[in-house]
């Protein structure tokens, strides 16, 4: 941490360089804070830093106005180097109402910097909150650096002119206070200002006043003398390209789109909406132009149906769901596994059980996606494990997806769904194709014979319309290479155990499991899915404090990598941290006879790093297997 | 197994696999007036997909040598749907029961309906459950009793024609398995229609519940118990079509011809009423106060989805080009981070 | 928590919990209204179940000092078929959404009505689904542009009234949220109706939908789309209450009172027609072309469901005696295996 | 086996003792198989044989007549001691077609009988069945004793005088060969006569013809010279008391009566029906004089949903079905178990995956019931291990389920729901009852908490119409104690841990595994559920060949007994023998550690007895563990 001397018209501020800054806007619902988050995210990420984001939002359509119910949260880290959680601490905190600074406090760091709209701890609001006095006033912030920003007044006082009533001017206020943060760490205002621009085109009044409103912030903030310190964050050092900020949502259909192109097929996305996957639903729906056919269908059952005639039909197929539409569309995906044709489910976990904590991310659809359909039904299932990644786990998925003619799950959660980082966009003509073969006349002399396998053990997708492949399929069990129904006990045992060894091939496709770190040694770190990030950062600070540990994202959980086995041989203690009771942890044991370690939270929020470096400090002082 | 020849007969449209329901059940006469009329439309067998769910009924597709697909209980017609939404092109008929269609599949029965697409419904109904022996089902009568309900059923039965029309149904029908030649002609009809075609088709099921439908089977009876509807014509029937159904207000009356009456007296059908209060009026036409109508009820034109869906996508094609994939993934706020 | 007493205050029946939609919401004054409805009609807070499924309207029970059950989307019916079968002494109440009740629901919704239970089912309808945040509902307009179908919806909605009485609703009556008065007249009907009650309710989504229902609630249009029903009351609209609708054949058309049109060329309104035929042409009736109808559509006497089968248990006890189960467990051919 | 001899009126014919004797009946669908399989049943049990039955009838509701498709079989075992299993190898097959002749005559050991309706080989018949010329003129049968009965012939002639059609007449044969074999096992024909009197009471004609013909057939034996043996098995030492035969599916059917009786609560039966299931729905449909409530609902899900509702008004609530069924039940099981009210779901298992083997019997359902549900939702789960098992179980979950205010599963199979054997009816009055408390009055000072937990940590069961107890329940996580709604982190993680801990208490209440034979050693042999019974007998016999085998039955899947473990640790090697791929086996593995070795059948019929002996000498012979 350096620190120089920046020279601005008035006041010479310091400037403090910083590694990576963690900061939080919170506000009330309708305070917009969402909108700055992704703001500051986009400007931080085209200034250079690597970035990731934490959006938390009431599961309310609504809560009541100042409430502790109502905050509406948006975290994010930006950094100087990789990054891959939201951040355990905040340096900063913007708060907009007392009932922000409330939820939001606990989580800054010591020392940081708690920024509040003092216009808004006004005896309606404290109470609101649930505040008896002013929290500025006793001794809840010390031990911070609280800075009083009299936002609504400067924002009111910045649109004077304009002619517009309060209640729309105060709209504009987190376009002042993201003035001042912008101020605050350096970032351009650029790209915000080009968005504004862009986004109210049609009412150029709105344009005009966010414009004026958001450069008020970053004046006051250079003219004001209330901060003694300004803080840099150095660019990253990504590797070059183009680059743009997903989410895993966001990403997740793009894949789609690109899988479709990549594999020649129109798409079809046969959804109903459940959050967090409906945005994936929305995201395709717009992009017709791509001939991507989305289905809102009726409910998740008509759903999945409909994916399964539309692969039968010929078509790139898929949904997306949370844990209670996987746990309705159970018995058509095992349907999907019968008929053995090319389809993906993407599941965007959320907390459970039951309707659960719908706006809250956990990992506890794991078993359900392995297990959840009753007969033998054995499926590929995969997990994605940032929301960049969600773009190359959907292109995996429907690449095995139609090369072994089965259905595949692919996991993501809410905290990756949701959150955003930025994504070097990949040239589309670098991508390889994803091979289809339709065949247009038969595979036998007697005939064509749905069922006949080649020698990944999947059926020819055979469409119709073609002449001469006529064949029926059906949820029955099917004769070996006719696909007529069979009753007959063998051919009934052959079938249960090709479809499986079918499965089991995937891994054949799907290539070693990496590990990164110690090839062996004391403590090997196995995640999935959205913890990754926070194991991998966890991991990495160890390592950078000379600590034994290495790290293992598993991507394909079902079947799993060749090599996973051996891997698990190599440490003495394996750590499997989950938002869940120990999921992967349960299948592990069954599958290799492994007793990992679990770090185990379900509370509807993400790993902090912190939480699992010093699960990785405990084992690796204590010298061993614990559980 | 070989492909589509002009002239293709009844019995080119028939799998290998051998029929298996009950001697004496109703779907084998349905099955040969599909062939049949399959045949008489030349379509190729290969454009044709027949999509089921589970029941008796259901076991439709193994029997005809076109694309088939058996799915799962009561889930055919949104199966059906991502086929012809996929391909628009194929032919689509779709087979269903009393209880796969209305009891575990009814929500996806008014679904498909309202979105009218250009797929064929067939429901058979027998009025009871055949596949699982004997359990009463959305349309068996109150008080009946069966397997489920010894003491008698204790449900108002619904009637499938009224589901659909309160479903926004742009074709109606209703036919009798052995009527052959009146469910030949409705079939054809159904296959005609551009958008969702609904026939509600009365099958005995031989085992279960049989002569469920005697009244409009058997000779001496359905004269009486059975009315044919024909659009533009007034409502007549009995052996010697000497009684009509006239309104009375909104209600229906059987009046005997003659002694003033005369057929200009007499309600007139209109398949193609503005409103599809005159089908449902007749919908609601029973035994044995009334004869049930046996045709088309209604048969009006309405967007259909999969067509909407394909002129927006043009649409979309037109007004912003073809999607590139490229510019896609490129767009939404992109920066460029050089080589150091 | 004290035991219900006579003369329950509206405010009674609020529970302790916060009530947490967006200002504005329709859901508010619906809320209101059924608070004071029940302590109008003297309901124990004790007898009462409110049942819903999810969605925005679906979070109702929690408001409610009455026993409640938030359930799981679209099964608000069968569960509370459930509750009235195990105890029909209580007073059920279902709340669901357009989606909740139509969407995912709609075969519950179908089942539930045809088998009469007595229940009160009230569908918030604001064309939208809220809680999910602005996807397209089923009864969301051809072409309207949400975030699920932002080219436009292509889909034909259905109207849920014609679905309830399609399905053989005894009981069906529609109001809208902001009529505090006829709402809480219908809410009054619905209750002392024995069977299934349906209202659909118009309103308003404030956030997703606003003014989807502004023709039926602005002082400026209200007087022109929408028409109230009265039993055996013609019908008549309008500002100056000079317009009506009178029949021509089974086409309601609008006409204006005077030049030789009097009320009794109107068409007039029956609840208990021996059809519900008026009931599906009323149902039909939509802005622009026609007022909306509001008010009690049809009500009529069918056998409820938990009712009968109370029935064929007395009935049942009375022929074979109370159940014994020591002779249940030795029936169907027992014998003796002696001690050796 | 000793020799005797018989005296009868025209020939004086030895009989032979024999300790057990396998018999199966076959013919056409429409021959009337399982009627008599049946009445042989009962016969034998009144005679005082143990006995225990197979049903084994085709798919399609009418196959084609005569067809191997067609052929509807009953298999029995009748004996002089306990039985577990129809019985391995058949000692008398009674074949009325050419068809049932085909598909049986594998199953017949060397030397057995095979009896035949002579009339039916006729070319069509023959034809049908696949033969091109008459088996019973060829070696086909070389090697079995075979009788050539002219069925057909007999039965015309037995009631040629009654004014009977052919058609009439034909239909009657079934009962023609029943008398034949009651005559060579030397079965009483009373229990048979009787009830043809009482079930054809309504049409006398009929039951005159089928007393002539059951009679005709028993004195053809009696009198023909075609028989060399008449065969003996002398009554089993059962228990003293009051029998009667029963299926699964109806003695689920009296359990959830008696449960009800027990509990003092009305039943309320919510079911969708379902191949093996719907005759549990059947059964209870008939008995509303119990004031049991049968809704027949319009699908699985409203099935379940009605069972929620109907547990929160206060009925013991309880619905059955099989996989598809409770794939689709899934989501609701979820919402049941977050709300904590009691329920049982009986799940039929049948050939799986999807629509798979309706109407054979399998074991693959466990995954499914124990982790078929998004987020962490983990149920009790059971298993019924015989037909009269299928009460004693239902019993217990509904004990459990009210006890722990909890849905419970309990698993049974086509085998055993559709296969008979006696059972010793219970004395009501000595069956614990099941004890409910409905709280009348507000449990804490500030009014009801519907979440305050007992010592079971179980939730109150407050019914609506309760005054002062109004309370609501849902779906999103429950506030500790109130149940109000809460999105607080911790209390997600609390309560989510208070469930799992309430599931995990049931182990108290389940007593201890037992073990039967060595108490350690080489071998213990553990099943579930529908194989029980084959195990039982393998074991036994394998014990009896002084082999050191033990064997344990677990009926408590989820939570296992307490001393299962433990029980582990005393044996060399684990044989899980099980009618799926190993789903047992996977969770022993995940919960144990324990490496089982698995006998995996999963070809839609039941283990044989011997295919399970083998397994064990195999093992013992090879001295250890295998896999
Ligand atoms: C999910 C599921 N539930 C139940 C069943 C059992 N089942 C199969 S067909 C059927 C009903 C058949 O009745 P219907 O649709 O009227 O057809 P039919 O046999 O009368 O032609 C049922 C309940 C099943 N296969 N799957
Ligand atoms: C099985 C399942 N699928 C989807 C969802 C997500 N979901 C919750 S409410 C809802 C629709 C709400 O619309 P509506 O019923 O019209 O109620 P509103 O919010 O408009 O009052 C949906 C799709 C869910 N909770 N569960
Ligand atoms: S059970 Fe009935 S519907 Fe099924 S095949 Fe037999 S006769 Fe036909
Ligand atoms: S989203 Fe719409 S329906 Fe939901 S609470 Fe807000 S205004 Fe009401
Ligand atoms: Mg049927
Ligand atoms: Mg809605």
């Amino acid at each position: 941490m350096t620190t120089e001397t920046a020279t601005s018209k008035h006041v010479e501020i310091p400037v403090e360089e910083m590694d990576e800054v963690v900061i939080r806007f919170a506000g009330d619902s309708g305070d917009g804070m969402q909108l700055v988050g992704t703001q500051f995210t986009r400007s931080s990420a085209i200034f250079g830093n690597d970035v990731s984001t934490f959006p938390d939002y009431p599961a309310e359509i609504r809560a009541p106005a100042g409430s502790v119910a109502g905050v509406s949260g948006f975290q994010l880290t930006f950094s100087s180097h990789d990054v891959h959680t939201h951040g355990d601490s905040v340096d900063a905190l913007v708060a907009l109402n007392p009932a922000a600074l409330k939820t939001g406090l606990a989580d800054v760091r010591r020392g940081g910097a708690v920024i509040v709209n003092d216009d808004a701890f006004g005896k309606v609001n404290l109470q609101r909150a649930g505040y008896t006095s002013s929290p500025l006033d006793d001794d809840t912030v010390s031990g911070y650096k609280l800075y009083r920003v009299p936002i609504t007044r400067l924002t009111r006082e910045a649109l004077k002119d304009t002619g517009l009533g309060t209640k729309q001017m105060d709209r504009c206020r987190n376009f002042l206070a993201l003035g001042v943060i912008y101020w605050l760490y350096g970032r351009p205002m650029e790209p915000t200002l080009a968005w504004i621009t862009e986004k109210f085109a049609k009412s150029p009044a709105v344009a005009k006043a966010n414009t004026a409103v958001l450069k008020a912030g970053y004046y006051f903030g250079e003219t004001c003398e209330l901060f003694d310190h300004r803080y840099r964050v150095a660019k990253a050092a990504l590797p070059p390209g183009q680059y743009r900020n997903v989410s895993g949502n966001l990403a997740a259909a793009l894949g789609l789109i690109t899988a479709a192109h990549l594999a020649g097929k129109e798409l079809f996305y046969g959804s109903y909406p459940i959050t967090p996957a409906s945005e994936i639903l929305h995201e395709l729906s717009r992009h017709k132009n791509f001939r991507v056919k989305t289905f809102q269908a009726e409910d998740e059952i008509a759903a999945m149906a409909s994916v399964i005639g539309a692969a039968f039909a010929g078509d790139l197929a898929a949904t997306g769901t949370s844990g209670p539409g996987l746990a309705l569309k159970s018995e058509a995906i095992g349907l999907g596994m019968m008929i053995e044709l090319p389809m993906v489910i993407i599941n965007v976990q959320r907390g459970g059980p039951s309707t659960g904590l719908p706006t809250k991310t956990e990992q506890a659809d794991l078993l359900q996606s392995l297990f959840g359909r009753h007969g033998e039904c054995p499926i590929c299932v995969m997990a994605a494990s940032s929301p960049s990644d969600c773009f190359d786990s959907v292109i995996e998925a429907c690449r095995i997806a139609i090369r072994y003619m089965t259905p595949v799950i692919l996991l993501t959660d809410g905290y990756i769904a949701n959150g955003e980082e930025p994504w070097r966009i990949p040239a589309v003509a670098d991508l390889s194709k994803i091979e289809v073969h339709h065949p247009d006349a038969p595979n036998s002399e007697s005939g064509f014979l749905p069922y006949k396998r080649n020698d990944d053990l999947s059926r020819p997708w055979a469409l119709p319309g073609t002449p001469g492949l006529r064949h029926r399929v059906g949820g029955l069990e099917s004769e070996d290479l006719t696909g007529n129904v069979s009753y007959d006990a063998d051919n009934h045992e052959r079938m249960i155990r090709l479809r499986a060894a079918k499965i089991d091939n995937i891994a054949d496709a799907v290539g070693d499991q990496d590990v990164v770190g110690p090839p062996e040694g004391d403590l090997l770190v196995v995640g999935w899915g959205g913890t990754s990030g926070a194991i991998t950062s966890a991991t990495e600070r160890a390592r950078s404090r000379g600590l034994p540990v290495a790290d293992a994202i598993i991507r394909h959980i079902h079947p799993f990598p060749k090599n996973l086995g051996a891997i698990f041989d190599r440490y003495r203690t394996i750590l499997v941290p989950e938002l869940n009771m120990g999921q992967l942890r349960y299948v592990l044991r069954a599958e290799y006879g492994i007793e990992a370690v679990g770090l185990n939270k379900i509370s509807g929020k993400p790993f902090m790093i912190s939480e699992i470096e010093s699960k990785i400090d405990e084992i690796l002082e204590s010298g061993g297997v614990q559980s | 197994m070989s492909d589509p020849l002009p002239g293709l007969k009844a019995k080119d449209y028939a799998s290998n696999q051998e029929v298996r329901w009950c001697p004496g059940c109703g779907d084998y006469s349905i099955l040969t007036q599909v062939r049949k009329v399959f045949a008489e439309l030349h379509l190729p067998r290969q454009q044709i997909v027949c999509v089921s769910g589970i029941g008796c009924s259901s076991r439709f597709p193994y029997y005809l040598e076109t694309y088939g697909f058996h799915g799962i209980h009561g889930r055919a017609l949104p199966i059906a749907t991502g086929v012809k939404v996929a391909n628009p092109e194929l032919s689509v008929w779709v087979v269903t029961g009393d209880g796969d269609g209305l009891s575990i599949g009814g929500n996806h029965l008014i679904h498909a309906i309202r979105r009218n697409l250009d797929i064929n419904i067939l429901l058979f109904n027998n009025r009871i459950y055949g596949l699982t022996k004997g359990q009463t089902s959305p349309t068996s009568e109150l008080g009946k009793r069966t397997k489920s309900t010894p003491w008698g059923s204790t449900e108002n039965p619904i009637h499938p024609l009224a589901i659909a029309i309160g479903a926004e149904a742009t074709f109606v029908a209703r036919s009798l398995d052995v009527n052959t030649k009146h469910l030949a002609a409705t079939l054809h009809r159904a296959a005609e229609h551009l958008g969702s075609s609904f026939i509600e088709i009365y099958q005995d099921c031989h085992v279960f519940n049989h002569g469920a439908f005697s009244y409009a089977s058997d000779k001496d009876q359905r004269d009486d118990s059975v009315i044919y509807l024909e659009h533009g014509r007034p409502l007549i029937f009995g052996k010697n079509r000497d009684k009509g159904i006239r309104l009375n207000g909104l209600n229906p009356e059987v009046v005997k011809l003659g002694n003033g009456i005369s057929e200009d007296d007499l309600l007139f059908h209109d398949e193609r009423a503005r409103e599809p209060s005159l089908a449902y009026l007749l919908s609601r036409m029973t035994v044995p106060e009334f004869p049930e109508p046996m045709g088309v009820f209604r048969c009006a034109d309405a967007p259909r989805y999969e067509t909407e869906m394909q002129n927006q996508m043009a649409d979309a094609v037109d007004r912003m080009g073809p999607g590139n994939v490229q510019e896609l993934l490129s767009s939404g706020g992109t920066w460029v981070v050089e080589a150091p």
